[in-house]
């Protein structure tokens, strides 16, 4: 029988040079929101030392030497964690600006100009990220 | 083997209708088609359908019309078939879901088209024959026919008596392109023959690729003859560098040809006084040819033909389709220029000669469509005039190879009514070279049950694929353009003795040729080398038995223009010619036409536009 | 026509719920990280802070609400995306219970996590 | 890509066409749009033409998959060089046939009509899905790549398995169904100018199976009944020939587990359509329609 010319993933996509905005953009969603899913379990798992922590006294709580405080002030601590929050940052803006234009193309709004609206949401995504450097590393240093 | 009441090869227009009819009529039908159905070329067919639909209009007018553009070489019966069922038929489509384009009250549009003498084209947009192959085929799926697509059909099972009249027709050979198998298809109530046009005989051609006439040259080599094949529609609008067909839609709806020098020149040079755009085709391809020739062409190529002044709103509306295709195989923009167009074989008013209701001489044999030749077209087809053909005759033939009893035929078939011998002696000898080779494939073997001839058939075929695999020889390419080319340049709107026989004798050395082609692709999948080598040879009978017809003729009639005689002459020539192969020795012979209709005779009239 | 009533196809049911959550998380999300981030700068996180914050009624409603849509939606597009690639079969029905069974986890465990900030005993 | 706006006038002009026609303006206004962009296409190409017409003698160098499972030297793929010469207007198909005519008659690929109706030429040209009979040469970028249509098994060369399209077109019903035939034989079944108007662009479809190959979806979901199906099904959904209860037939086809639900509007159908039928736009009216007809009874 036939045999199929697999062209595997990879090159699949490289080769796929006349790939339109509508199709980055698929891509783009899809990474940013397993991305996003990820990061809920882990920002869970993260936030779930606040359970022992409640059991601690008030002084300590004030102190702020609770284990869930520790955990976060520790964690803000570092500077990895703060680029990576930027980097969730962008994540998440995009997949909500995509994700709007992704709810209007639903509703059968700017099907026209969908490629445009793709453009529209990266560079938001990129100002606003970049506006939003300062405060998201400040105190970091 | 496979086995089936009713086998359908072809799969467009007519090879549809005519498996539905059979299905309706309640016959086990399957088509064997070489294109899967939707992309058979009725899909290209832009501009419409006659159909005397309204009450102001008559079935009577449009048979008078389609018989006035014969030039009164239509035979009266199939004309009157035509015309009178043409609007059932036509509104079958629509109660079949055809989205035709509509009226204001929701009715079916109908458009001027040339040479009717009432607005009864109608049309969906400027894709009729897409919309119309789809709707047709979308019945078929509904219907559950069996499809045997990609399969292509090299040859009819035929019994082997001497005369031809006696032969019976059990089936079909066909070559699965897709695996390389050879099989037998046996048809026990009758195979219809409906391959379509043969455009690929000439290079500059409005046909498909896949329009190699191979149903008309199976046929004639199983015996059938071939009926008025000198008799080629030019349409007179096509995009010069790819044959690209601008639909005569754009005349009806007010385009207007120009030539180098800005001149409107069929009313400036007088070649339709009355009609102008809209008179036959012919008429305008001439005109155009004439204009080129004599110095007038742009490029000394082609004319301009101009819908500007028709507007952006109607021209989407009703016209759309026609920018497309200036704008992606000529680089024209319809809107802002003109769209150069020159004249390029289009259509085959000859054919496989059959009766009004399919049948052919041989038995259990039938044929519809552009590969028939009932006649309706006679010496030139009308604009809008083969769709209806499909649909008309190719339901006809359904019926009856399913058994529905549908009268007695009025048009006699082979020798079997009034005929005579032609007396013309050609310069070069026509017919099979060098005996019984690979290439040859006369229909018919010694036995007569069905299991045997078409096992004879099969292996036949079989053998000739081998050859054509094992030997080493001559691509095929080249002998098809040589052919191309000779016709093109001898056989083509105007036709003069010289340059005929020079076509018949460059034929034969093409033929010659052919003796030692041979395919170089080995493979048993999808082998297009050795199914174009095969149409080759379907190119160079057809190609062969058509200039012998057109030298044979001195008049001009409908599309055929003699340079020795350029006038009609009804005392002569009112009547069809025909070639039968013979087993390899042509012979040319002729039979009246029928004028004598149920509605009126149709006396021959000057055919002015 | 009594099939309409249940022909809402699971299909196109898990579709508009996704399209609902989204429009829902649009606002959500914008708040929360607007709030976590630059109302209340990230390295004053506090653990008081935000029992402070859970005491009260509507953001801890809103909250739980949040991760309730938030689990949905992500889970659900998580599986759709593998069903888009083919994912069929057993396969599916072990991945789409291991799914759901995740997010029971993540839910159960956000609510205990919040419960315990807002000083519910329920953790 | 062009991402100006269409100039004022025309899209005022188009729309007063249009409530004439009683036409919705969308369609219109994109066409405009698609026009605009074509004639700047052509500018171009008339450019670049004369650009190489002057360095003579100009050939085009194409590279092409090869492969076929019965020839021994065939069967692991590879990618054949030819060079042809140019000429003006040429298109894909035409060197393809060239190549074939004049180098190597085992080159195979399917081509028919030569002027985008049979659908037959739907191949993978410089990464993108591309019908080869309507792509000019001018437009494109040398070496080109000429490979056979993606997600699709590779029968031979550039000649793929349609099978697997043909069954999906075929699974959505794709014929007209209704019981309101008129009662005289003649008598026409009428249709509003609107409503053909409404389903014009989908009826244009030539089942190339373009679409289907530059959709991911339907890449990895063999069942997604994919762009072109269910454009078919809007076809018939949106005719008000049909009828109400087809009406809801249709939707509950369309809305199956491998229906519109799977479409996640990656608009490659769309933009690889030869016929240039809006097919996100379909697909996603289908998906409002099932939602509604739902709702209302929900
Ligand atoms: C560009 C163009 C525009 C036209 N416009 C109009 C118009 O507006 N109005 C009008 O009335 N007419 C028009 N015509 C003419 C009309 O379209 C054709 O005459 C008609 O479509 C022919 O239909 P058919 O069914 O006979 O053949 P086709 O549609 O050509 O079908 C032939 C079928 O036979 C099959 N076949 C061929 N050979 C073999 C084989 N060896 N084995 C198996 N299968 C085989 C093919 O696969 C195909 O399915 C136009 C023609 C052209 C080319
Ligand atoms: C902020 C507002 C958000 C909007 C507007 C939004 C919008 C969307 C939309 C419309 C889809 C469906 C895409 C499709 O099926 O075609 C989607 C998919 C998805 N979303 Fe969101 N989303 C948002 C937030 C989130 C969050 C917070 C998460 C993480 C928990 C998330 C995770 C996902 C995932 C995993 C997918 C599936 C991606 C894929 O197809 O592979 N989203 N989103
Ligand atoms: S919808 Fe367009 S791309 Fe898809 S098969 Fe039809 S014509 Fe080809
Ligand atoms: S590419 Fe596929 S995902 Fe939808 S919009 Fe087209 S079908
Ligand atoms: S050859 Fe028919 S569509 Fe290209």
């Amino acid at each position: 029988m036939s045999q199929s010319y697999d062209r595997g993933l990879i090159e699949d996509f490289s080769r796929w040079r006349e790939f339109e905005a509508g199709m980055w953009a698929w891509i783009f969603h899809k990474f940013t929101g397993w991305v996003l899913i990820g990061y809920l379990f882990t920002h869970i798992a993260v936030l779930s030392t606040g359970i022992p922590a409640s059991g601690a006294e008030t002084a300590v709580l004030q102190a702020g030497t609770d284990v869930y405080t520790q955990t976060i002030v520790s964690l803000e601590q570092l500077l990895l964690v703060r680029i990576l929050e930027v980097g969730l940052l962008a994540v998440a803006v995009f997949h909500m600006l995509n994700g709007t234009r992704l709810l209007l193309v639903d509703l059968g709004v700017g099907l026209e100009s969908q490629d445009r609206s793709f453009y529209a949401s990266l560079v938001l995504t990129g100002a606003i990220t970049v506006a939003s450097v300062p405060t998201f590393v400040a105190g970091a240093f | 083997m496979y086995e089936h009441d009713v086998v359908v090869v072809g799969a467009g227009g007519a090879g549809l209708r005519a498996a539905i009819a059979a299905q309706e009529a309640g016959a086990d039908v399957a088509i064997v088609s070489k294109l899967h159905p939707v992309r058979s070329h009725t899909g290209a067919a832009e501009g419409g359908i006659n159909a005397a639909l309204r009450d102001a209009d008559s079935w009577e007018d449009h048979a008078y019309d389609t018989m006035k553009g014969s030039d009164y070489l239509g035979d009266a019966p199939a004309v009157e078939a035509l015309c009178k069922e043409s609007p059932e038929e036509v509104i079958r489509l629509e109660h079949w879901g055809m989205p035709f384009s509509r009226e204001d009250d929701g009715r079916v549009s109908q458009r001027p088209f040339g040479g009717l003498s009432f607005p009864r084209t109608t049309y969906a947009g400027a894709e009729t024959g897409h919309q119309m192959l789809h709707t047709m085929y979308e019945q078929v799926v509904k219907r559950g026919v069996t499809v045997y697509d990609e399969w292509y059909v090299m040859d009819l099972a035929v019994t082997n008596e001497p005369d031809s009249a006696d032969r019976t027709c059990h089936g079909v050979v066909a070559y699965d392109i897709q695996t390389g198998e050879v099989s037998g298809f046996r048809a026990d109530n009758g195979v219809i023959l409906a391959t379509g046009g043969m455009g690929q005989v000439f290079d500059h051609t409005t046909n498909a690729v896949a329009n190699t006439g191979d149903g008309v040259a199976m046929a004639y080599r199983a015996g059938v003859p071939m009926e008025d094949m000198e008799f080629i529609q030019f349409h007179p609008t096509t995009l010069p560098s790819t044959g690209v067909l601008i639909s005569e839609g754009v005349r009806g709806e007010g385009g207007i040809l120009y030539n180098a020098e800005g001149e409107r020149f069929l009313f400036e040079h007088g070649y339709a006084n009355n009609d102008g755009e809209l008179a036959s085709r012919d008429v305008v391809s001439r005109a155009e040819l004439t204009e080129v020739n004599e110095g007038r062409g742009i490029e000394d190529e082609y004319v301009h033909l101009d819908m500007r002044h028709l507007g952006e709103e109607r021209i989407l509306d009703r016209l759309e389709n026609i920018l497309h295709l200036a704008e992606d195989f000529e680089g024209a923009d319809g809107l802002e220029e003109p769209m150069p167009v020159k004249p390029g074989q289009h259509y085959a008013m000859g054919g496989i000669e059959t009766n009004e209701h399919g049948e052919t001489a041989v038995d259990g044999l039938y044929a519809a469509g552009e590969c028939a030749c009932a006649s309706v077209h006679g010496a030139n087809r009308l604009g809008g005039n083969a769709l209806p053909e499909l649909i008309v005759f190719g339901k006809r033939a359904g019926y009856h190879a399913a058994g529905r009893d549908l009268g007695k035929a009025e048009i006699p078939t082979g020798k079997s009514g009034n005929w005579e011998p032609a007396d013309y002696e050609f310069e070069t000898t026509v017919g099979e070279t060098g005996g019984p080779g690979p290439a040859a494939a006369d229909g018919g073997a010694v036995a007569s049950d069905a299991e045997a001839v078409l096992g004879t058939a099969v292996e036949r075929a079989r053998d000739r694929v081998e050859t054509l695999l094992e030997r080493r020889g001559r691509n095929h390419a080249e002998i098809r353009s040589a052919v191309q080319e000779t016709m093109t340049a001898h056989v083509n709107v105007f036709r003069e003795e010289p340059g005929l026989e020079q076509a018949l004798s460059d034929l034969r050395e093409a033929r010659e040729g052919y003796t030692d082609v041979a395919v170089s692709d080995p493979s048993r999948t999808f082998n297009t080398d050795l199914i174009h080598t095969m149409e080759t040879r379907n190119i160079l009978d057809i190609a062969e038995a058509l200039t012998m017809g057109a030298l044979a003729r001195r008049e001009f009639r409908g599309a055929h223009w003699r340079k020795e005689r350029q006038e009609r002459d009804d005392e002569n020539w009112l009547k069809h010619t025909l070639v039968s192969w013979n087993g390899g020795e042509p012979e040319l012979w002729y039979k009246p036409a029928i004028l004598e209709g149920e509605a009126r005779t149709y006396e021959p009239k000057v055919r002015s536009y | 026509m009594a099939t309409r009533y249940s022909s809402f196809k699971q299909g196109g049911r898990l579709w508009l719920l996704q399209r609902i959550t989204a429009a829902f998380l649009l606002v959500v999300l914008a708040f929360h990280f607007f709030l976590l981030h630059f109302v209340n700068h990230a390295n004053e996180v506090s653990f008081l802070a935000s029992s402070a914050r859970m005491g009260t009624v509507s953001y801890y409603s809103l909250m739980v609400l949040f991760l309730l849509t938030a689990t949905f939606h992500g889970v659900n597009g998580v599986y759709n995306a593998l069903v888009n690639q083919g994912l069929s079969g057993r396969k599916r029905t072990v991945v789409k219970w291991t799914l759901v069974a995740a997010s029971a986890v993540l839910i159960v465990q956000g609510i205990r996590t919040a419960n315990a900030w807002a000083g519910i005993p329920l953790y | 890509m062009s991402t100006q706006i269409p100039k004022e006038t025309e899209e005022t002009e188009g729309s007063k066409a249009d409530a004439e026609a009683g036409v919705p303006s969308k369609g219109d206004v994109r066409r405009a749009e698609k026009r605009r962009r074509a004639a700047e296409k052509r500018e171009e190409r008339r450019a670049e033409e004369a650009e190489r017409a002057a360095a003579a003698e100009h050939t085009i160098e194409l590279r092409v998959f090869r492969y076929d499972p019965d020839v021994e030297e065939k069967q692991e793929p590879r990618f054949d060089t030819y060079h042809v010469p140019f000429e003006k207007g040429m298109t894909v198909l035409d060197t393809l046939i060239y190549a074939r005519d004049t180098y190597d008659s085992s080159l195979t690929f399917r081509h028919s009509c030569r002027q985008a109706v049979c659908g037959s030429d739907a191949m993978f040209v410089n990464g993108g899905q591309k019908l080869a009979c309507k792509t000019q040469i001018v437009d494109l970028e040398e070496p080109i790549r000429i490979e056979p249509l993606p997600h699709a098994d590779v029968r031979k060369d550039l000649v793929v398995d349609m099978e697997h399209f043909y069954d999906q077109m075929e699974a959505v019903e794709p014929y007209f169904q209704t019981d309101e035939l008129p009662e005289g034989e003649l008598e026409e079944q009428r249709q509003s100018r609107e409503n053909r108007e409404k389903v014009k662009m989908s009826t244009r479809c030539i089942w190339c199976g373009a679409c289907m190959s530059s959709c991911n979806v339907a890449a990895g979901d063999n069942e997604y009944l994919g762009p072109a199906a269910i454009n078919k099904a809007y076809r018939f959904a949106m005719d008000e020939r049909e009828g109400e209860d087809v009406k809801q037939k249709r939707l509950e086809i369309i809305e199956q587990e491998h229906g519109v639900w799977r479409c996640q509007t990656q608009f490659s159908c769309t933009e690889v359509c030869p016929k240039d039928i809006p097919l996100t736009e379909h697909i996603q009216e289908l998906k409002r329609e099932a939602v509604k007809s739902n709702l209302k009874f929900w």
